[in-house]
């Protein structure tokens, strides 16, 4: 049963004691399967989210294969126990379904699909646990899984929410701002290229709000970048060495 | 799995063509990019829902109705009605729709329709309620889509609202013994209470151009789109940025700006087909 | 709940007025949509069907093509607000997938489909309002789409159900004759070839009562014909000038 | 969707072996064309179920059985008892048939041995009410073909009329204070009450030839058929023409002396192998 | 509702009367069927199964076919009546899909697939009438089913349940003794090559036990076998005959 | 339908190395044939599952969950709680794997995992009872497959067991009145009560040789398994044959042999796991 909504700003402070322009404490790892072409966790506060990428490869059933590009196919998906509550149905929700479009198509313009031709490159986005912001985590998390496999992409895909709460327009909702706050807004980007993949907003928002929100989700996504890149450089460097 | 979509192969010269005309600012039924084709509205096309309504935008045609059903609050919402949005592409549609369950496509319509609805609060949920915690109003708001001639978004929440604003509520008696609900449908409650207007604007990027209400053909060479909600007081209600491609930053900004004015157009015509 | 059973015919005359071989009343539209290579509405007292054809077309997934002749597919569906009481579940009932292959079987003699090998023929019937004689609507909708697609048939098929209420034999059921009836007889014909395209029986006749519902159906049929052809007719005419 | 269905390829030979054969008035296994298939019943053999018969028709070999089970009467019949009939082809039956749910024939099948139960009234399901509105026994018939030689309706009916004939109810109590139902299934309250026998009769139409019961060779190249559905009063209690062909009028009369004269023979032969 | 245990041995015998080493009453019938390309019947105590084999056959799909051997296709499968207590749903519930696999397994290694490539040999396992060991009749029948349909087998499969009740192990298991024993072990072999090619334990044994458990199934086995030739050599003699 | 599976292309060449490495009493990584490769297990990865364990079993990664609630216990069997055991083969862990419902695999899987569980009486399944009848615990336990080298059935058996210790029940309140049933998860009645440690030990068929703890690759050219359970006390709770080959009757007693002492080992693991 919902509880009477709590107070989610005092003196300033959200509950979990962050400022409304910070982050989560956020983990990245890469390469964490053995079996995927790539493979990344991405943790932020208590949301963990796991990725894995195969391909390119063949496509089957073969009458989905394109003639000129690479087909990405693409599964967002929550653990039966990754949610507060009820054990949830492995059937896939209408909001499973959902997200795992909007999660392809954030990823579609940063991928060079053109180069492989006939090919599948395919993206599974698995929630272990859910604290707000796992579709936002879960792209982060798909990109460094497809740079991993090494598939070729114009730039990373970051990705993180802004909403508003008690009327403060936050960065980084967790459950609680989400559930109870007055506006969710999830955002990616391919950040050097300053190009907006995924927008969505769940609450209401006046004009000057939205511009705020939007500003600040954009610095958000770029801290989350620099993240990525430091994660790759490092694994990158591991394997030089 | 979502699967990036087979693209329609349109013949180099029709895209050229149409490509050639947008850039120019005009649609290719000659409109200026930023109006809407002709709409026309018919209520009450299926006398046995509670409310339907026929919309006509251009050639694309949806049709929007209303069952009222007494069931259980949903327990994490307890004090509100309950509203279930589903949608359907029927095959008749268009070639390329199959018969079956809701795809990717139906079920994002829907889920973009419902939470504007929803968080714009357009209808008053809570006044559905008949027995706080155990019994209310369920609507069940079904769209489908039976000629796709583009912008079925924008098209189907006109749909959606004019068939709010009409649908009223049947008599009902409580038992006070049982606690059980007796309906005649025959008799009214009264009408559904709208606390606002909600219209969806949808931009389209094709090429490097902005522009509303596609038909088909040009939908189909716009790399994106993103519906925005906005509400009759000029709020921002619910976005998707939907497609392949993307937005700058820029573009997003002149989105909004366009879906606020086109809105208030869009809602203004609400209101008079519901007069 | 089921009411009990209510007085069906007074003074020789049915509950809504009409005589025992009277139709409702019946509009017929064609070319109504744009997208489908022919549509049709018909609506026969508060009933409303509206019929789309696709075709011929390439027939996807292929194994399924003849190579002799164009297959026919059809899906008879009732819209979820269209019938009284609560709203029906969009899964196909086993009712709805009966009547898809009765409506298919109903029009298959009629198309020529040997025309088009390897192709398919597509009829969708779609009951937006049911107050009776669905199926029958469905068939003379279907009938005039293919028409309107260009389809090349032998005949147009007509369609009606004929019935046994308060022991009397009546044209054209309405929703209360049809729930509270002694039977139900829904017929198909092409007309002007005197072949019987469809016959259901659902109730109870002598054989005697059968020869006459059986006449007064085959009238019925020819009514809705001659409706037919008039709107094929202004149709043409129309698109002529 | 229901599709065209694909038709065996029969040599051209082969066909006209047949057409020839039937035209002179004769089955392929020489029986005149009016005259069915030795038919064999075995009772019993699935001593779990309530009731289970197996009709062997020539070839054709078809299980039905019956599991009586209480539950709710339907809403909008709440003074009847309830039958729940179903079909499946077993892919064991024939190399045509493929596993998973009923597809629209065994569907179609279900449904016209359920009408012509239920309307000619043939068994007493006013008399399995326990509670009106409230508690009624459910009899679930579950026809499964085991093997397909031609003529799959008119076998099923015989098994069903015999299942349903052979069927005794439990023995139950009802809990006067809760209304909770005991049932011992170790005993019986009585039998099913039969109001009347149902024959169906098939009729099939093979170039211009009618005839009754074909194997499931003469089956394949029939253009049409006409199942009715006879009571042993001499009504007609169900009809359903199948197939991709047409009857003519004349047809459809002949169709239905034949059905009347038929049936009354498969009666007389059920209740023979009923007592 | 599950009644409190029965007493299973009384003075050394099992509520049927048997003594511990005895099998139940058996019955089986070869090429029972039409249509099949070979079928068999197999009743033993009160359970009947029934099975059917098609094939060497096309496969259908054709992507599932392999290219240096047949694959085999196994369905076992509850008739809806053929339990005690409720009637079954025919939606298939995880033990079938488990005995499916079961079952195939414990064919494939007697049937001499390679011999026919890129073909399909379907086995359809059909339970009439459940009163324990429905699985192991359903093999036993089914390699007499796939030797009616002339596949070429290294030798057939008899499988037959040990178990052990009220602390005795004892062979054949009927549903009582299968509900409320305290071990249910179903076998099956290869009787002639000795080779084990089913072996699942549901419940608890100690070494021990499971040794003389063993040994008694193979024992049982061997008489099921014999039976299996019996009825197979005399099906043959009547056919030449 | 249970189908052949298409059994991975391997090089002959490589097949040959391993087939030879095996022979000589190794593995492909140089353990003896007998030996587990190295086990890790991190507990309490996903804080929103009542007890959580992720088990990595060389590269053979395995998540399991457990979520409880309160439901009622099973007609067949008041007396008792409710464990439910589903598994699932992700298709991140495996590119032979596809996303969809659980495979004849996974099935299998969990109900070998469950039945070992549930007649070893690992679990106090008594103890879960609220009321005798009406409510009870219910224990849901999911297994997700991660990454596939080789093994599943054994790793889920240890991430099965030590979330099973690790589950704590909720605080809960009976109403009296009501009979309804109050949960706080903030707080904690107490752990599940662990009767006995099982585990399973599959020994796998390659060539001639037994082994146990293979690789996927090795796994891959095995032509039969057998997974055995066994408990603390020695005894064996639950036996699978898998695979396409068979096992001789002196094999079939040496993996009996082999399980009983590897198994031992497997529990003393866990047990230091757990504590």
């Amino acid at each position: 049963m919902r509880q009477s909504k709590p107070q989610l700003i005092i003196n300033g402070k959200r509950i979990d004691g962050r400022e409304p322009q910070d982050l989560r404490q956020i983990k990245m790892e890469v390469g964490i399967l053995k079996n995927a072409d790539g493979s990344a966790l991405v943790e932020i506060g208590g949301t963990k989210v796991l990725a894995a990428v195969y391909g390119p490869r063949e496509v089957v059933p073969r009458h989905q294969e394109q003639v000129d590009r690479a087909i990405i196919r693409c599964r967002y998906r929550m653990l039966s126990f990754s949610t507060l509550g009820e054990r949830k149905s492995p059937a896939p929700t209408r909001r499973e379904i959902e997200l795992s479009k909007v999660i392809r198509e954030a990823l579609e313009p940063a991928i060079l699909s053109t180069q492989f031709p006939r090919a599948a490159i395919d993206v599974f986005v698995e929630v272990i646990n859910a604290e707000g912001g796992t579709r936002t985590a879960g792209i982060t998390a798909a990109s460094l899984a497809l740079a991993d496999a090494g598939i070729p992409m114009l730039d990373l895909v970051a990705a993180v929410a802004v909403g508003k709460i008690d009327g403060v327009i936050v960065l980084d909702l967790n459950e609680v701002e989400d559930m109870y706050g007055e506006a969710d807004m999830p955002v990616a980007a391919m950040p050097s290229l300053k190009r907006v993949t995924m927008l969505q907003l769940n609450g209401v928002l006046t004009p000057d709000e939205f511009k705020k929100a939007f500003a600040l989700a954009l610095e958000g996504i770029n801290k989350i970048y620099q993240f990525q890149k430091e994660v790759l450089r490092k694994k990158y460097v591991e394997v030089e060495e | 799995m979502s699967s990036t979509p087979e693209i329609p192969i349109i013949p180099k010269i029709k895209l050229d063509t149409i490509l050639n005309v947008v850039t120019k600012g005009f649609h290719i039924d000659k409109r200026p990019l930023l109006n809407y084709r002709n709409i026309e509205v018919v209520k009450n096309v299926a006398p046995n829902a509670d409310s339907s309504v026929l919309v006509k935008l251009g050639h694309t045609q949806i049709l929007v109705g209303i069952k009222v059903d007494v069931g259980q609050p949903f327990p994490d919402n307890p004090e509100e009605g309950v509203l279930i949005v589903n949608a359907e592409y029927i095959p008749a549609a268009s070639p390329s729709f199959e018969p079956g369950p809701p795809d990717e496509n139906a079920i994002e319509l829907a889920r973009v329709i419902d939470r504007s609805l929803r968080e714009s609060k357009a209808i008053a949920l809570d006044r559905l309620l008949i027995i706080p915690g155990k019994k209310t109003w369920i609507i069940w708001l079904d769209i489908y889509v039976l000629d796709h001639d583009g912008n079925l978004v924008d098209a189907a929440m006109i749909g959606s609202m004019l068939a709010l604003a009409q649908l009223k509520i049947p008599y009902f008696e409580v038992d006070q013994v049982t606690g059980s609900i007796k309906i005649d449908k025959s008799r009214y409650t009264g009408s559904l209470s709208i606390n606002r207007y909600v219209a969806t604007v949808t931009v389209y990027k094709v090429g490097d151009v902005l522009l509303v209400d596609p038909t088909a053909e040009e939908e189909a060479i716009a790399s994106a789109s993103i519906s925005i909600s906005v509400s009759e007081e000029g709020n921002i209600v619910g976005m998707q940025k939907r497609g392949m491609g993307f937005f700058t930053e820029k573009e997003i900004e002149q989105a909004i700006d366009i879906s606020l004015h086109k809105g208030k157009e869009l809602i203004e015509l609400m209101k008079r087909f519901s007069s």
